[in-house]
Parts: structure tokens; C-alpha cells; sequence
């Protein structure tokens, strides 16, 4: 088992950042470069919503990445403790955004790109999304089903 | 991520490049916004060639701009996006709302 | 003022993914290219030394890496709580080693290719580097003067 | 990281590519020594020209052969090192115990 976790301020720079380094750590498992692009997008998304939701684009919070690789599998936890989402099915839903100016495609493409998705939120605590996947696997049908 | 904005014809071109996120939307979507209206064009191209990496952000740019035109009579085209920027592309719908040619020129020789 | 930190496992595999981190927040400041490799150099000796010296090669440990970039500088730490270093003094000296195949020039090139560098050890706790550099300043001479 | 092993007349021509860090050093070390007993060469060549990052550890090895082959009389060449390498190199004081040269097909010329 390898482990590794990340901590950074929620500053919109660190999003790339943390794409980089999630795809470096990925990357000691048998990930195609497509597949290292969807991982990407996924952590891309879950970031951003932690800084631009969870802590409103104040810079001075943490957003916290745990990654696992056990045997084929690569997990993250992108974890926040921000104002969390008061209704986690509605949020879930595609086209949902509580941001005029946002797809409301974030939690969308980490189900498409990941094998593996949960959502854990306490309004006023924070978010936790936990997301897998398989080095070598199929991607998923590209409608997510939630 | 860089970007240019220039017109040609009766149509903003946007050629962006690098990775398109969060870190550049808002002064994206402004300096578009701020172009259609000093430039007084009704169309916008998103010259995609240059894009390694684009999320559901920079797609919201595209979105909220073709949204806007299309209000007004005008239009938006994609063009030269490489597959990791078109599977996401896809995946969001927008390819059903807007054309994607494989060049620049494609769409400029097309509307010009 | 933007924060980062890393831990991961002491395994060889992850020494590759510390520079690449390192690298991609240090991006964010006006670092050449030929800046980056050199604090890649600085980064894979720190965290090496960690690995096999602090925690001699056994992976069930962390090591820490704290980073800070504030106006043009850029900071790292990297710590483990492993062994401890006797003599610093005698460590510091270049070609000094306690290990037949390595080189001795771990703590040589930190000091060629960062500005600042220091180091604080206690045996039985543990080691901790710090290191820093300016972006776009000029490289210090090859010879270290430790 | 990736390597090949070879030989080509009396020289062991050691072919690296990648980034040569300690993740890859042991195995490296074993399989050039198991190489040198297996072909009987007396001389071995670091080609560098796909190294893309090299620090101590790596060094460590081509010093660690050097002086093995030294004491039987024979010698390490180093071809096509990128800047970056060359800088580790030179810094290490390695350049001043070995000869360098800008191709494999340098030094095989000249030795062979
Ligand atoms: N980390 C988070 N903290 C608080 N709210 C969140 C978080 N992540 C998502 N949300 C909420 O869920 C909604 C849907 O998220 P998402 O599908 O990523 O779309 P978008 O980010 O484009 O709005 C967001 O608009 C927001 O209200
Ligand atoms: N993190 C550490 N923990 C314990 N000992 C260390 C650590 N870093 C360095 N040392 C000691 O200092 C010596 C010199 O380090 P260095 O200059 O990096 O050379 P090398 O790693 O090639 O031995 C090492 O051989 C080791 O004994």
C-alpha cells in the first residue's frame, strides 16, 4: 500500500497543482494516458468545488487530498470544511449549480470518470468526496446514472 | 493558459491554450464580454487547438457565452479541440448545442 | 502567502512523485526551467535522504514535506522521524557518507542549487531540511562552501 | 525509468533512459555487474542521451562501476548527457575521473 495526502490553500491556482500531483502519484499504477486525463477532470472538479463552494474563494482555508494505491486501485478523498451541501441529492443532480455562471457538471463528470463515487457533507462542517478507480478498467457508461 | 481575442469578419475569435480551469475563467469570461461589446461582433470562435486540459469550468465560459449570443440572433463555434477536451465536450452536452470543425479555418471559410 | 504540504510513504517509487509536486507548485513563481530541475535535484536528495537514511528503506513511514511560496520565495521542508543524524557537521562535509555506494553529495547539491539551506537534526526523533530559493535568482557557485 | 544492456566489442554499452532516481539504482547496480561477469567486458558506456533526470543515486552507480573497473584495468565512458545531467555531473566532480562525448557512436569509434 502506498499513501499519500496533500494540503494546500484554497487558492484557484492550487487546482492545477493538485492535478498534477494526484496524476504523478497515479501514475505508479498501470493508468493509460487517457485515463490519467479523466482522473485529472475528476479531481479538478472535486477541488474546485471545495475552494469556490466549500470555503466561498477565501484563500486562507485548506483543502486536504488523501490518495491510496492497494493493489490496482487508486482512491481519493478530496476533503473540505467548508459550509457543505444542504440537500446532497439535489446537488448530485446533473445541471445542478447553485452558481449561474457553473455547468452544475462537477459531481457529473467525477461519477464519469471514476469507478467508484461517494459524497459525505455536514452543512456547516464540510465535504468529503470519495472516489475510485481501477488501473486498467473500462471507463463507465459516459450518462452518469445517479 | 494564455489566450488572444481578435476579430475576423463578423466573428470574436478566442484562441485559447495551456489548461483551462477555475485559476482563468472570471478573467476569461470578462475579456470576452468586454470584446463582443467593444468589437460589436455577433459570433465567437473558441480556437481549442492550443487546450491540454479543460474541466466543466472553462466549459461554463463557453456555455454562458453561447447562452448570450444566442439571445441576441448570434452564434458560437468550437474548433480543434484534441479527444481529452472533446470527451468532456461531449460528456456535457455542449456538442448538441454548438458545431465543432477540426480547424479554425474550417469555421471561418464556413461563416466568413 | 500560498501553503502546501505533502506526506506519503517512505517508499523509493514516491521519491518521483515528491518532484513532481514540488515542481508544479513551484511553477506558480517565475522559476526557468533549468530553475526547476535544479530544485528537483534538491528535492530528490532531501526526500532520498529521508527514505534511506532516516527511516532506512522500510516503507510503513511518512515523509513530510511542507511548502510555502511568499513574494518570490519559495520554501521547503522536508522532514522525517526517523533516525537522526549524529554529526551534522561530518554529514554536511561533501563525500561524506555513511553508506559505501552512495556519493556523499546529497547535502552538496541542496546547497549548490538552493539559496538558503539548513539543517536540524536530533537522534532517535528525526531530521528536518529547510531550503529555499528565490525565483529569478542567480544560481549560487557549483562548490559548495559548507 | 527504463535500461538497456548490451555489448558491443570490449564495452558494455549501458543504455539509460528516463528519470534515474534510488527507486531504480539496486536493480540497476545488480543487473550492469551480473552484465559485466556474463560478457567478460572490461569497459562499460552510460549512454545518456534519454536521461531526463539524474541525481545522486544514479551518479552513485556509474562511480560505484568506475572504481570496480579501474581496479582491473578497464575504464567508463559517458556519451550524451542533456544539461541538466551534465550540470550533476560536473558539479559531482565525476567529469574529472571520466571522459565524456556528445555520442554513443563517439566513443565507440574511438575504443573500438
Ligand atoms: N465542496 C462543496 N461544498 C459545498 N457545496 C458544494 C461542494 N461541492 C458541490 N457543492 C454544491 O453542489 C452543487 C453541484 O456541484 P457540481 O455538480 O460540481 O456543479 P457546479 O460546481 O458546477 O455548481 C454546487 O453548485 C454546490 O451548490
Ligand atoms: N534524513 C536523514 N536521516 C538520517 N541521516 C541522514 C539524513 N540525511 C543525511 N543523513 C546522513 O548524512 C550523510 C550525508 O548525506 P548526503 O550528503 O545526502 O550523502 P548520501 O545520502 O549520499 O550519503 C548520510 O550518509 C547519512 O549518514
Amino acid at each position: 500500500m502506498n499513501k499519500a495526502v496533500l494540503e494546500f490553500s484554497s487558492r484557484a491556482e492550487n487546482v492545477a497543482f493538485a492535478r498534477v500531483a494526484v496524476a504523478a502519484f497515479a501514475s505508479q499504477l498501470d493508468f493509460t494516458l487517457s485515463d490519467l486525463e479523466e482522473i485529472k477532470v475528476a479531481v479538478s472538479e472535486a477541488v474546485t468545488n471545495a475552494i469556490v463552494h466549500g470555503y466561498g474563494n477565501k484563500p486562507e482555508n485548506m483543502v486536504r487530498l488523501e490518495l491510496t494505491i492497494q493493489e490496482e486501485y487508486l482512491e481519493i478523498k478530496v476533503i473540505d470544511r467548508g459550509k457543505g451541501i444542504d440537500d446532497v441529492a439535489k446537488a448530485l443532480e446533473p445541471a445542478y449549480s447553485t452558481d449561474p455562471e457553473r455547468m452544475g457538471l462537477g459531481f457529473s463528470f467525477m461519477q464519469s470518470f471514476m469507478d467508484r463515487f461517494a459524497v459525505d457533507s455536514q452543512p456547516g462542517r464540510g465535504t468529503r468526496v470519495i472516489m475510485s478507480r481501477k488501473a486498467g478498467a473500462p471507463q463507465k457508461a459516459a450518462v452518469p446514472d445517479q | 493558459m494564455n489566450y488572444t481575442i481578435k476579430k475576423q469578419g463578423d466573428c470574436l475569435v478566442v484562441a485559447l491554450s495551456g489548461e483551462v480551469d477555475v485559476s482563468v475563467t472570471d478573467s476569461l469570461r470578462e475579456d470576452v464580454d468586454r470584446a463582443l461589446v467593444n468589437f460589436g461582433t455577433g459570433n465567437i470562435l473558441f480556437d481549442l487547438s492550443g487546450v491540454e486540459f479543460m474541466d466543466s469550468a472553462g466549459l461554463g465560459v463557453i456555455l454562458g457565452r453561447y447562452k448570450k449570443l444566442r439571445g441576441q440572433g448570434g452564434n458560437v463555434y468550437l474548433a480543434g479541440a484534441k479527444p481529452q477536451v472533446k470527451k468532456v465536450l461531449e460528456l456535457s452536452g455542449l456538442l448538441r448545442l454548438m458545431e465543432e470543425y477540426p480547424t479554425a479555418g474550417d469555421v471561418l471559410g464556413k461563416i466568413g
